[in-house]
């Protein structure tokens, strides 16, 4: 098994290939049956190795031949699999699989059929490349394969133009990042000569002391490049854009994937990290303002896909103070419980946005509580895993963070404060969007439930969302073990309890109305803060102002070529030098008369003032 | 012929003034006519110096050179008084400034 | 001594008659003073000892190109409006320019020529010195002189007979 | 004499088949197409025959013996003139670029051209032989020689087959040329006459001057007389205006060879002349050439994004793309510039499809304006699978063959000068802007209506192979680029060797 774990990431390609050369000649159900059985013929190949691996606990590494090989630069198309990449992949692929599987119902009638699983298997094939790559070059692969793919499919219907909008938006910010990570790529390699992941650690480890200067700036530039991919501060903007394609993609590659792809480059360069507190710190503050800021945004959206993507932010927040404060685990462990319930809650909403004829508002929904009774029950199950409801997935995962982020030195209860108000507000917006869909009258009536192929991915990870939590991830020998203290019992009971007072919020406000919020909405200083809320912060027009704008203008000033003009001045001149010398031909004899007397004086000028012999 | 002599400085002299005034008549006469009696004022300067130089030397290559002069005038004037009056026929003007065609 | 004084005379009355010649406006006028200047220069020719230029000068000069450009004048008819028209074209603002040039030029003669002194030759050059040398080294220029006739005369023949074909002339003597 | 035959089948077969018109219309094309496969299969024979392919050794810069191929006879010994050719690895890389991208070329103008096909293809050929002579020769006055030749024909094509402005465009890029063509005979003229009065021997071969004994003065100026010529030609900010114009004007062929090997000679030309003629003077203008190529980049990209006309978008993207050749290039340690061969290679395959796929639409369409363009994918979907390939594939994504170019230039250039370095880096950014605007404007979006009612036609198979050739040299570059880089690698070497002296080291970080 281990010696044959390129096909896992091969398999999707070739079906993505052949999709794309012959999928328009294919029957739908074919299609489907290739770009779903790929995934899950990897889906089933990883499973078998985390059974090799859960009995041997071997780390295997496999390098198939070497890239490029230019003066002591060899990295290699190679693999690394550890119990981090096995958790990655696992939601890739088992995830990846109940997606498609749901995307081939919710598709069904969509022209593009098989471009679309063209796309989302590249996308599955270039993810697990990311978690497979053993050298951060071959990760960059994935790493910029992965957008591309996004960008495909955010752009998939591409006859609207604010999905193509959308699409670029989402591929330019994130590129933004992505070539600040290259220069960490740049700076790394400079520095200690591989991009080796393993060698490199090791090397880092001989060649650095604790916060020195070099690691922090590299680890910056790589948090530059997570940041960017995972949508926080201040490279988030893309995502709620991005919701434009289709709702698997969004569940597959917004919600469970792709964008956790930062908290796994950081969580694979661990050590480097470990060198530079600056950069820890800055990771887990990033962390915390985005969640809080992602979370308050939430509260306001009335689209049911924005709201999602506004929670998503918040999450990987989460994901990121864990990594910040040295969670590693914790981190990983919200990631692999965020896979599960936010895919539960996209596709769940997916569900909703098939039958309700492509309803994005949730306050034109409503009582679908007994219409829908499969989403509903996804809806609750994920819904309660978000805002970490004890019990659920998503509980042990943010419990853990919290209470390791109340450990952090100086600034930890802090963070704990924050996280507790982020805690609050998500189940607050959750539930908000729970009692507002499927509760309350009915504004549009569903024209149909479910079909078998969407109902059985929401059973599955219905299930995964709720125990989720009681897996044990097999992370303990690529991080570090925390030193196991606990905060007093108060922190933990806090923690557990702001959740629940969260949902009792909703529910007062949202479901029986009796606590009313109309004077404070409706006052001034609450109106202007729920359309900053609901404009995101406004950090959208922000960047528009301060760099499209600009940008849009320079491009146009420049259009003309100024350069061209430097150039045109030649021409000017020689066209003038031209006139003058051709007005001097002008025909009136006296004039050349005259200009020959003058050359006459001065021949006559110049011979009388040559050195005598001269002549 | 004996005594002083004419210097020949103030010969040249006279022929450089010759000279000049007939450039100057060149340069602001229009008519055909005068510029063509100008140049004859220049060709005459011209060969009054070439025979003063030939008779300060003694020599007779100052009044060959005159009789080469000589028929440069004359057959200058001959075909510029025919031009003269081509230009009549066409310009129905002897100004040199109307009969201009160039696109000057 | 005597010839100083003439050559003197002879000069101003040149110079003068160049003057008068190059600022008349009437071109019959004009060509007669040029007539006295060319004269007076062959008196100069006479006095430097070259007698055989002084007499080419009167009958080539003076005698035949200049009657010829009276030939021409005659033809043309010029007339009183011609004459406006001259003294039209003669203000200080067109020739001031060309003053000032001429007279550049003119200093710079000056100047050159002052550097060169003595006086000219007691003997006079012969005809015969003249005929000699012309037959002698300068054999060649005389043949092209001659080439340069012919060509003068070819061109003006073949410029002056369009003038003076047939029905210009009648339309000439129908206006 | 293989080198001399390569050149004679172009030259020859381009007379073939401007007499094979008498024939029949078609005829040309399909001559032009057997004469460039001819000499592309004799080459490869050729190479197959030979043991040292198998084992690139290192060539001695200046000793032609070590190389691959070498040719040698008089031609005005009067002057130290003579028919030097020689093949080395980069050489034999732009050799093969250059075939391939031959036949591509002839492909892509298939139909598009309407009037005097034989003469066309003809100029095609020829223009193809001052290509390769230019890629091979190693007699200084030979090479002015092919530089020239491969102009004219060039300058032919744009003229007479070009666009709505081809009369303006033609012009410029002729003056262009021309000016720096005689900018660098005059280069090449002084360092033949300062090595002259140095060892008093009139030679005007490569290995002979080489280490030639100047002033540093003098090495200032003839190297920058080299510079510039090369870097028009490149074409490097602020030489690069003729660019646009040309490449707009040029009919698809004509854009195909300008921007897929024409290029490349200016790049080749800094990288076997410029610089180890003149190694010192070379280093003490290194930063200011990079920062050229900085600016390039940037300003390229900028421009790139502000243009509606779809081929002047694409020939922007090519002064972008050809910063990134001209940082390798004067960063001049390994990696950089085997980045900057591979940008070559890559950028050749990468721009050529682009200009066809531009050539394709001008063909249907009859415009380049991409306001009028809007969602042909829907009619085009295969031309617009292939564009969306392209157009990723000149933004860089990693696992083609432009990424691996791009990143290993940046790597070389980040171990020479950081800040250099980030500002070239902005390029991937603004090259992804431009590029995906392209694909916007032109297959996404709405349809529009004009087309849906002209019917327009998809890349049939002709032209769907000729973007599979490319299609797979990318890809194959992007994920298997050693072959490139092991050709390259021997020679980069010994030039290495040549220019880093014992006394000069390049590295300056910060």
């Amino acid at each position: 098994m281990s010696e044959t774990i390129w096909l896992i990431p091969l398999i999707p390609l070739l079906s993505s290939v052949t999709l794309m050369l012959v999928g328009t000649r294919l029957k739908a159900s074919q299609v489907g049956a290739l770009g779903v059985g790929s995934v899950g013929i990897s889906a089933l190949l990883t499973l078998l190795l985390a059974t090799e691996f859960m009995q041997n606990q071997q780390v295997i590494q496999l390098s198939l031949w070497t890239w490029m090989e230019v003066a002591g630069f060899a990295p290699g198309i190679s693999f690394y699999f550890d119990g981090l990449t096995l958790v990655m992949m696992s939601v890739i692929t088992g995830v990846g699989f109940l997606i498609h599987l749901f995307s081939t119902e919710f598709m069904e009638k969509d022209p593009s059929y098989a471009r679309y699983f063209a796309y989302l298997n590249m996308f599955v094939a270039a993810m697990l490349v990311l978690v497979m790559a053993d050298n951060l070059l071959l990760l960059y692969l994935g790493w910029e394969g992965v957008g591309v793919c996004s960008y495909l499919l955010v752009g998939f219907w591409y006859q609207h133009n604010a999905n193509g909008y959308a699409a670029r938006k989402a591929f330019i910010v994130t590129r933004i990042g992505d070539t600040a990570m290259a220069m960490g790529l740049l700076l790394l390699f400079t520095e200690l000569g591989t991009l080796d992941i393993q060698t490199m650690v090791g090397e880092a480890d001989q060649t650095w002391q604790v916060g020195a200067t070099v690691p922090t700036i590299a680890c910056l530039l790589l948090v530059c490049g997570a940041v960017g991919k995972s949508a926080q501060l201040p490279l988030h903007t893309w995502l709620p854009d991005a919701m434009a394609g289709p709702t698997p993609v969004s569940a597959l590659i917004h919600a469970a994937t792709m964008v956790t792809a930062g908290v796994y480059l950081i969580a694979r360069t661990h050590e480097l990290f470990l060198l530079a507190p600056i950069a820890m710190t800055v990771v887990a503050v990033i962390g915390i303002t985005t969640s809080l800021m992602a979370a308050f945004t939430a509260l306001m959206q009335t689209d049911i896909k924005r709201i999602l993507a506004y929670s998503t932010i918040s999450q990987i927040g989460y994901m990121f103070l864990a990594l910040g404060v040295g969670a590693w685990s914790a981190g990983i462990f919200h990631l692999m419980t965020h896979a599960f319930f936010k895919a539960l809650l996209f596709l769940g909403s997916g569900a909703i946005i098939h039958c309700l004829h492509h309803e994005h508002n949730i306050f034109k929904m409503g009582g679908l509580r007994t219409r829908m009774p499969v989403t509903f029950w996804s809806f609750m199950i994920g819904s309660s895993a978000l805002a970490a409801l004890p019990m659920t997935s998503g509980f042990f995962s943010k419990d853990q963070i919290l209470l390791q982020a109340y450990q952090f030195p100086e600034i930890g209860p802090g963070l704990w404060v924050a996280g507790l108000l982020g805690a609050l507000l998500t189940a607050i917006y959750s539930f908000r969007l729970v009692f507002v869909v499927f509760f309350g009258s009915v504004n549009t009536e569903p024209d149909k439930d479910t079909g078998w192929r969407m109902a059985v991915p929401l059973s599955i990870l219905c299930l995964l969302a709720m125990v989720g939590g009681w897996f044990m991830i097999p992370v303990s020998e690529v991080f570090p073990a925390s030193d196991g203290s606990h905060p007093a019992h108060w922190v933990e009971y806090v923690s557990i309890s702001v959740p629940i007072v969260g949902v009792l919020v909703a529910y007062l406000i949202f479901y029986t109305g009796q606590l009313k919020v109309d004077r404070l909405a409706n006052s001034s200083f609450g109106k202007s803060l729920g359309k900053l809320w609901l404009s995101g912060w406004g950090i959208d027009l922000l960047y528009d102002r301060l760099f499209v704008k600009p940008y849009y203008g320079l491009a146009n000033k420049l259009k003309s070529e100024p350069v061209d003009a430097l150039y045109g001045l030649i021409v000017t001149i020689n066209q003038t030098l031209n006139q003058w010398l051709s007005s001097a031909q002008s025909g009136r004899m006296r004039w050349y008369i005259a200009s020959m007397v003058a050359g006459l004086i001065l021949v006559i000028m110049l011979a009388a003032n040559l050195p005598e012999g001269a002549l | 012929m004996d005594g002083l002599n004419i210097p020949l400085n103030h010969i040249l002299l006279v022929s450089s003034l010759l000279f000049a005034i007939g450039m100057l008549g060149l340069m602001i006469r229009r008519n055909i006519i005068f510029i063509l009696m100008s140049l004859e004022v220049m060709l005459n300067a011209a060969a009054l110096a070439f025979v003063a130089a030939g008779a300060h030397w003694g020599q007779p290559d100052g009044q060959v050179v005159f009789m080469l002069i000589l028929t440069v005038a004359a057959a200058e004037v001959a075909v510029g008084l025919g031009l003269v009056l081509q230009v009549q026929k066409r310009f129905k003007t002897l100004d040199m400034d109307d009969a201009n065609r160039m696109q000057g | 001594m005597l010839e100083i004084v003439f050559f003197y005379i002879a000069a101003t009355v040149a110079l003068m008659a160049t003057v008068m010649a190059m600022t008349r406006p009437n071109a019959i006028h004009a060509l007669i003073y040029l007539i006295v200047s060319l004269l007076a220069v062959a008196v100069i020719f006479f006095l430097i000892g070259a007698p055989f230029a002084a007499a080419l000068e009167i009958v080539i000069y003076a005698g035949a190109i200049m009657v010829l450009f009276v030939f021409v004048i005659m033809m043309l008819n010029l007339g009183e409006k011609g004459n406006k028209q001259e003294r039209q074209w003669l203000q200080p603002s067109i020739w001031a320019g060309p003053a000032i040039l001429s007279a550049i030029l003119l200093i710079e003669l000056i100047l050159v020529i002052s550097q060169t002194n003595g006086p000219v030759s007691v003997a006079a050059v012969s005809a015969k010195q003249v005929g000699l040398s012309l037959f002698g080294p300068y054999v060649l220029a005389v043949e092209i002189a001659s080439m340069l006739l012919l060509a003068g005369l070819v061109g003006s023949f073949h410029l002056g007979r369009r003038y003076l074909d047939r029905d210009n002339l009648e339309k000439q003597g129908g206006q | 004499m293989v080198m001399i035959n390569l050149i004679l089948i172009l030259l020859i077969g381009g007379l073939l088949a401007m007499l094979s018109e008498r024939i029949s219309d078609t005829m040309p094309r399909k001559v032009a197409m057997v004469v460039v496969l001819t000499d592309l299969v004799y080459l490869l024979l050729c190479l197959s025959g030979m043991p040292e392919i198998t084992q690139l050794q290192a060539p001695v810069a200046n000793d032609p013996s070590t190389w691959l191929m070498h040719f040698k006879t008089d031609w005005i010994p009067a002057f130290g003139i003579s028919i030097e050719l020689a093949l080395d690895g980069i050489s034999l890389l732009m050799v093969l670029l250059t075939l391939i991208l031959g036949a591509i070329a002839i492909s892509a103008s298939w139909t598009d051209i309407v009037v005097r096909k034989g003469f066309f293809e003809a100029n095609l050929l020829w223009s193809l032989a001052g290509v390769l002579g230019v890629f091979m020769a190693l007699d200084l006055m030979l090479f002015f020689l092919f530089w020239e030749v491969m102009l004219i024909p060039m300058y032919f094509m744009i003229a007479i087959w070009g666009h709505e402005n081809r009369g303006y465009a033609a012009m410029k890029f002729f003056i262009f040329t021309q000016a720096s063509g005689l900018l660098m005979l005059m280069s090449i003229l002084a360092l033949v006459a300062v090595n002259q009065s140095a060892t008093g021997i009139w030679t005007f071969s490569y290995f002979d001057l080489l280490n030639t004994q100047m002033t540093e003065q003098a090495a200032h100026w003839i190297m920058l007389g080299f510079f510039i010529a090369f870097v028009v030609k490149l074409p490097g900010f602020p030489f690069h205006t003729w660019l646009p114009d040309a490449h707009t004007q040029a009919p698809t062929a004509g854009s195909v060879i300008l921007a897929g090997i024409l290029l490349k000679t200016g790049a080749y030309g800094l990288i076997r002349f410029a610089v180890p003629l003149f190694p010192e003077a070379a280093l003490d203008f290194s930063s200011a050439a990079m920062w050229l190529g900085a600016a390039g980049v940037v300003y390229g990209a900028v421009l790139a994004f502000g243009q509606t006309d779809f081929k002047r978008l694409i020939a922007y993207s090519s002064v972008s793309h050809m910063g990134f050749v001209l940082l390798g290039i004067y960063a001049w340690n390994e990696l950089a510039l085997q980045g900057a061969v591979m940008q070559m290679v890559a950028h050749g395959f990468s721009t050529a499809a682009l200009f066809m796929i531009a050539g394709s639409l001008q063909e249907r369409l009859h415009t380049r304006d991409m306001r009028e363009m809007s969602g042909l994918w829907q009619q085009m979907p295969r031309m617009g699978a292939v564009a969306m390939f392209f157009v990723v594939a000149s933004l860089g994504l990693p696992g083609l063959g432009n990424f691996v170019a791009e990143f290993l230039v940046l790597l070389g250039l980040f171990q020479v000068n950081i800040w250099i370095t980030v500002v070239a880096a902005t390029g991937l950014i603004t090259g992804a802007a431009y590029s995906l605007l392209l694909m916007q404007r032109s297959f996404q979006g709405q349809a529009n209506q004009k087309w849906v009612d002209s019917g327009l036609v998809d890349f049939g198979t002709r032209e769907m192979l000729t973007m599979a050739v490319m299609i797979v040299a990318l890809i194959f570059l992007g994920i298997y680029p050693q072959p490139v880089l092991d050709a390259a690698q021997p020679v980069l070497q010994s030039l290495l060797n040549l220019t880093t002296s014992p006394t000069v080291a390049i590295v300056e970080v910060m």
